[in-house]
């Protein structure tokens, strides 16, 4: 691609094709998962038949089985819906905040590594960017419950900076020491390490970075998933960690006041940024778009590395949903004290586990 | 010189329309931040003059308005009315009915605890545990409805008797619903009580002591959280109780203090499992001879001239009846009171929220299982 | 402003209207406000059993921002009416109004002594469906959800032809 | 120490809770996995006797208002009007009926569905089904008349009605008068006769005017 | 202990003038009655603290406070209940109906203070130094106290029709 304008035109098509795209499927998937997981059926009656006969104006189509539209139907409804700026609110960072906060994580989506001969923005720094720009989207959550002149909006912005600034330091040190081990920021490099036999991913050992002694790193990385896995959820305010908008209490946190397209914005913004966290979760510990088995990789069939890539990180979401839909949900206080009294001490201890191993071992 | 910095007290309307206070109830925080200065709970959003209805219609018409108090468990609202005016005037019940009132009375007590702890596992954030459990609800509303003809409010218990009798394959039905329940609740109360993050956020929070809890009305379930063992099924036993042996769960505090939210939880828990021994019991008792139509009165003409106040256990504490009756000819009461569980316990909301933070004001109220139907009344 | 009636008079629209309705009518969002017993029945509808996911009303929104369907469900009394008249206006415009249950209907049982009940919902807010009951079947209330559907079908952002 | 103690339990509490969610999630395949009966594409089974619609079938109601007075909340409307013996046929077990319903109408907006009604009526003619399909887009729908004479009908009874009672009225004056000259008659022959008699004479009238009242 | 001693060891303590007299049974007219002592309202504070702090009477749980109205005059009828040592009994205070007054027992049980508000919303007898001496159930700004026998139902409420006039059968029957 040496023509550099149309490559960006062709990665811009395809990451905002991917986010509309995982947005849509990841609200459908999140309804029929937590409905599965409570013995009932979730989105049915509403399929692409019944959007054709409401086309034709005729009952011809069979009315559709498992509800594939829902989401369509939910986001076009969302469009119609009437357009409120409350009263006392400050109308331009009311305007701005879901800006903000899409923008904070559709930014992340041009460094991910979808596949060897895609990767939008392949630059050496990629990791730091993505962190850097993801965490962009909490002074958009700041604005959004300042700027709704609601009490219940205010309290749900102030507990997520909390929460997301403290948790912005276990992520940092437990990726550092992965960063130690692949000795590069860049998340290419990083997947090309991996690839080989499934074992050679990060999240088993570094074995194909220093031979078989990188075994000895298998427990701290392990330790390291899942520290990252909980700081994610975290981040993207899911799970036991969904504060901010925690529905029993704050009514609906810090989009209490917002309709119809930029609610619809916030919860794009809310799946994008559960992509984005495990997108580099995959990346770095389950070997991105190496499918762990080197024939098939060697094969390289057209599009089939983007394809293993959105299949690990769908996997990653649904435990995402699983975890939601099982546990209950921390108290703004405990939620501090996991955080500083847990899982800060467990990853200084990985980052140390790690200095010691690469100063004597390699 | 250390400025101090002047922080205002913010003053938020947890409203009548809340995801959390079941029903619509107002609690008006008093908050400094997270912590809560102050709490004054707001009534009345229901009140449907339950008691004025009392002054212009009988008895036997009254019956389904106490279905409507506390519609979670209607059956035992109705119970509560009945044994006052079976007091009032004398009455004493048959053998049949009272099995039958036992075992539909008990059914509906489950429901009820179903919704109880159910709800209070959403206010906490759990989502899964209320749905599982709101399968088992459908199941009794499935035999209740067959017995009495209504899934939820169902003016079954009559002054005297029963509305409508049942025959030999819904006591199999019954049976067989007591065999299912049981795997049911275990799986709830493993996926729910012991969870680590449910017992960090309700045990030791809203401690009642013992005496605290005895002075602000505190009975059922709330009352056995502080550790005080009375239930007024064993107590004071009415109607066929003093057959069936089951014991009274009591809160002993294994997570936490005596008195906190988890332990008010486990009590529900609990007691479904003792409820469902004694229907059991009440089961194999029951002798499905006799009319049913037996002792209820044909009429209310020769009422005696008195008052009369009558407790009997429902699933949110202990339920008193004030009837006051002129005697005489008059089918219609002077003046019925009733003493409302959940109007008591929700008392002691002010005394407790206070320097708690605004997550645990939620837990607090889920715990304490209010139904605004009965507050309000 | 909603998109009922901006064009002229006149001008067929079926085809859009058909996909815009469909989109009304298959992700109706209720609002989490339950009054009285109705309100558990609602919740039961809401469950395993009688799903109302299924038909796209999954989402309980708690607040009145996010939803376009008032479910009604219990008893208005005085002292909440205010509230309720409230939270109506507060929901952005393609907004409906289901009365679910006797009492909120016509006052139901407490019409007659009821001093602190609101005769009837449809005093003060306009109540697209009536549904029946005291409290009325999930599955009542499911009828009632279809019957929206339907009223929601004829919907046209045309302005009507005024004959 | 409680440290290490509270992550162990946090790790075995909440695999534990993974484990029940997933084996929902699993079993949601099995047919008894999943708990939802698709409502109209199946429906679940009404028991017999399940409160949700009041019907009255008209031809068997005498209209004794036992139900309208049996009613906790006083919803339904029930006016008659005499009808002369013979016209209306039996009802199906037996009774004469003697009134014409010109009104019979159950408000089921205020029901509250307790069949309280269907307990006292004498010929079984309320009853309550399981039809709980009746949602209407109107309040004033939700009023059900029961009555099968149209209004053209009802004024048409009304106004025979009252002829038959001005020509009752006419009779009975005409009576009284008829009666009244016989008592003339009788005096003058009595004072004719005799003065003795006169107490009896008095005692007659006052049983004679007695009977009138107890007749109506 | 039985009535009677409660009622004898009330007397002693609190003489004449305040505790009236004692009902049991099928006296003074009631076939059926729990007995009950007739008390004098503004009494009411100082008995309830003896009533509870007292070693032998105990009576620590306030079953049920209610308000009668015996058309002449306005009646606070007292359940109480002891927890440990098994007995109950009730206390009635009558007030006149002009200017009800009757001596709060919101210090003495917490349960009080929410039942006597509610007995002033309802019937408009007003309970000496109560802590909180709100309407509960009703709005600040509604007249008249409902469950009195000539309670006139209102027409309008702040803009809303309370009882309107239908042509099915009149609302709000006033009987």
């Amino acid at each position: 691609m040496d023509n550099i304008l149309v490559w960006t035109m062709i990665s811009i098509l395809v990451m905002v094709g991917l986010v509309s795209v995982v947005g849509i499927i990841s609200i459908y998937l999140e309804r029929k998962v937590s409905a599965f997981m409570q013995d009932r059926l979730g989105p049915m009656e509403v399929g692409f038949g019944s959007l054709a006969n409401a086309i034709i104006g005729k009952k011809t189509f069979k009315e559709g089985r498992i509800g594939l539209a829902q989401s369509l139907a939910d986001g076009l409804k969302l469009l119609q819906k009437e357009d409120i700026v409350p009263k006392g609110a400050d109308v331009f960072l009311f305007k701005l905040a879901p800006m903000i906060v899409f923008g904070g994580t559709f930014a992340a989506f041009a460094a991910l590594p979808l596949a060897e001969y895609f990767v939008p923005a392949d630059i050496n720094i990629g990791l730091f960017y993505i962190l850097a720009i993801s965490s962009f989207g909490v002074t958009g959550i700041l604005m959004a419950g300042w700027a709704s002149n609601n009490k219940w909006g205010l309290l749900g912005a102030l507990r997520s900076t909390a929460q997301m600034v403290s948790y912005e330091i276990p992520i940092g040190v437990s990726l550092i020491s992965i960063v130690m081990i692949c000795g590069t920021l860049s998340l290419k490099e990083m997947v090309l390490a991996q690839s080989g036999w499934f074992w050679n991913w990060h999240l088993f050992g570094a074995i194909s970075h220093n031979g078989a002694i990188g075994i000895v790193l298998l427990p701290v990385m392990f330790i390291n998933f899942l520290i990252y896995f909980t700081c994610s959820l975290a981040e993207t305010n899911r799970a036991p960690f969904d504060i901010p908008e925690a529905e029993s209490e704050l009514v609906a946190g810090y989009h209490t006041e917002y309709t119809g397209m930029r609610f619809a914005i916030f919860f794009l913004a809310e799946y994008g940024a559960i992509f984005v966290g495990n997108a580099i979760a995959v990346t770095l510990f389950l070997g991105g778009w190496n499918s762990g088995i080197p024939m098939l990789d060697e094969a390289n069939i057209p599009g089939i590395a983007p394809l293993i890539f959105i299949t690990k990180v769908f996997v990653l979401i649904f435990v995402v949903m699983w975890v939601r839909w099982t546990l209950p949900r921390l108290r703004v206080d405990q939620l501090m004290n996991l955080c500083w009294k847990y899982l800060i001490p467990f990853t200084l201890f990985t980052f140390f586990y790690v200095t010691i191993y690469k100063v004597f071992l390699t | 010189m250390e400025h101090k910095i002047e922080t205002d007290f913010m003053i938020i309307n947890m409203g009548p329309q809340h995801p959390s206070t079941h029903g619509v109830l107002r609690l008006e925080l008093k908050t400094d931040g997270e912590i809560v200065m102050a709490c004054r709970p707001f009534l009345g959003y229901l009140h449907r003059c339950f008691e004025k209805h009392c002054e212009s219609l009988d008895y036997l018409k009254i019956i389904p308005f106490t279905d409507r108090m506390d519609y979670l468990a209607s059956m035992n609202n109705n119970w509560a009315f009945c044994i006052a005016i079976e007091k009032l005037m004398g009455i004493k019940v048959s053998e049949k009915c009272e099995y039958l009132r036992v075992i539909v009375g008990e059914l509906n007590r489950i429901a009820s605890h179903i919704i109880a702890f159910g709800t209070f596992g959403l206010d906490i954030g759990a989502f899964t545990p209320f749905l599982l459990a709101f399968i088992q609800r459908e199941k009794i509303f499935d035999l209740l409805e067959e017995a009495s003809g209504a899934r939820m409010l169902y003016n079954y218990i009559w002054v005297g008797g029963v509305a409508r009798d049942v025959d030999g394959d819904w006591l199999k039905k019954t049976k067989k619903f007591c065999q299912e329940f049981k795997p049911a609740l275990d799986e709830v109360d493993e996926l729910l009580s012991l969870n680590k993050i449910f017992v960090e956020r309700t045990a030791n929070v809203g401690v009642v002591t013992k005496e605290m809890a005895i002075s602000y009305g505190f009975t059922g379930p709330n009352l056995r959280g502080s550790g005080v063992n009375w239930d007024l099924r064993k107590n004071e036993p009415y109607s066929l109780y003093t057959k069936f042996d089951f014991n009274i769960p009591v809160g002993a505090g294994e997570q936490g203090q005596v008195g906190d939210c988890w332990d008010r939880y486990i009590i529900r828990i609990r007691e479904c499992r003792e409820s469902i021994k004694i229907i059991e019991q009440a089961l194999e008792g029951i002798s499905l001879e006799g009319d049913i139509y037996e002792t209820v009165p044909k009429n209310f003409n020769k009422m005696p001239k008195g008052e009369v106040y009558a407790r009997s256990e429902t699933p949110r504490g202990e339920m008193g009846i004030y009837v006051v009756s002129e005697g005489g000819k008059a089918p219609v009461p002077y003046r019925v009171k009733v003493r409302s569980p959940a109007f008591c316990s929700l008392s002691i909301l002010e005394e407790i929220c206070k320097g708690v933070m605004i997550s645990d004001v939620i837990a607090i109220l889920g715990s304490v299982d209010i139904v605004l139907g009965e507050v309000d009344r | 402003m909603s998109l009922d009636g901006i064009l002229e008079e006149g001008v067929i629209t079926t085809t859009v209207d058909g996909v815009l309705n469909w989109a009304k009518k298959s992700s109706i969002w209720p609002m989490g406000f339950g009054l009285a017993c109705c309100a558990i029945e609602m919740m039961a509808t809401g469950a395993s059993r009688f799903d109302m996911a299924r038909f796209g009303c999954e989402v309980f929104r708690p607040s009145p921002r996010q939803c376009d369907l008032m479910i009604v469900a219990g008893t208005v009394t005085m002292k909440m009416a205010v509230r309720v008249k409230r939270l109506y206006e507060q929901m952005p415009e393609p907004k409906y109004v289901i009365s679910m249950g006797s009492c909120s209907n016509c006052g139901g049982p407490y019409w007659q002594h009821g001093y602190h009940v609101l005769k009837g919902v449809d005093r003060i807010i306009p109540v697209d469906v009536y549904v029946p009951g005291c409290p009325p079947r999930p599955e009542a209330l499911l009828e009632g959800i279809f019957k929206l559907q339907e009223k929601i079908n004829q919907q046209t952002i045309a302005k009507k032809l005024v004959v | 120490m409680s440290y290490f103690g509270n992550i162990s339990k946090a790790f075995s509490t909440i695999a534990t809770g993974m484990k029940i969610t997933f084996r929902h999630f699993k079993n949601a395949r099995k047919p008894d996995g999943i708990f939802t009966t698709q409502y109209p594409h199946k429906a679940v089974p009404l028991p017999k006797f399940s409160r949700q619609q009041l019907h009255n079938r008209i031809e068997d109601c005498i209209g004794c208002m036992k139900c309208a007075n049996a009613c906790p909340v006083s919803c339904i409307y029930i006016e008659t009007v005499k009808a002369p013996a013979g016209t209306l046929s039996d009802t199906s077990n037996g009774q004469k009926r003697r009134l014409y319903l010109t009104r019979y109408d159950i408000d089921m907006a205020k029901c509250m569905f307790c069949a309280l009604c269907t307990y006292p009526c004498p010929t079984e003619c309320i009853t309550i089904n399981s039809d709980f399909n009746f949602i209407k887009f109107e309040r004033k729908d939700l009023l059900y008349k029961f009555s099968d004479y149209s209004p053209e009908q009802v004024e048409q009874i009304k106004q025979e009605a009252k002829l038959r009672e001005q020509q009752e009225a006419a009779e009975k004056i005409a009576k009284a008068k008829a009666a009244a000259e016989a008592k003339l008659k009788a005096e003058t022959e009595a004072k004719a006769k005799a003065e003795v008699p006169q107490v009896e004479a008095k005692t007659e009238e006052v049983k004679a005017e007695q009977k009138p009242e107890t007749k109506e | 202990m039985t009535p009677e001693e409660i009622f004898d060891k009330l007397k002693e303590k609190f003489g004449e003038g305040k505790i009236l007299r004692l009902t049991l049974p099928s006296q003074n007219g009631f076939d059926v009655c729990d007995p009950f002592i007739d008390v004098e309202p503004l009494a009411m504070t100082e008995l309830a603290d003896f009533l509870k702090h007292d070693k032998d009477l105990a009576f620590d749980q306030c079953c049920c406070i209610s308000g009668v109205d015996l058309k002449d005059d306005l009646q606070v009828v007292y359940h109480l209940f002891s927890m440990s040592k098994l007995h109950k009994i009730c206390i009635k205070a009558t007030a006149k109906r002009d200017n009800p007054i009757v001596g709060t027992t919101a210090h003495t049980w917490g349960v009080a203070n929410w039942l006597e508000r509610e007995t002033w919303d309802m019937f408009g007898i007003k309970f000496k130094d109560h802590p909180d001496h709100r309407r509960i159930l009703l709005e600040e700004d509604w007249e008249g106290f409902p469950l009195r026998k000539d309670y006139k139902f209102p027409r309008f409420w702040r803009g809303m029709e309370v009882t309107p006039e239908e042509e099915e059968g009149t609302y709000g029957t006033q009987d």
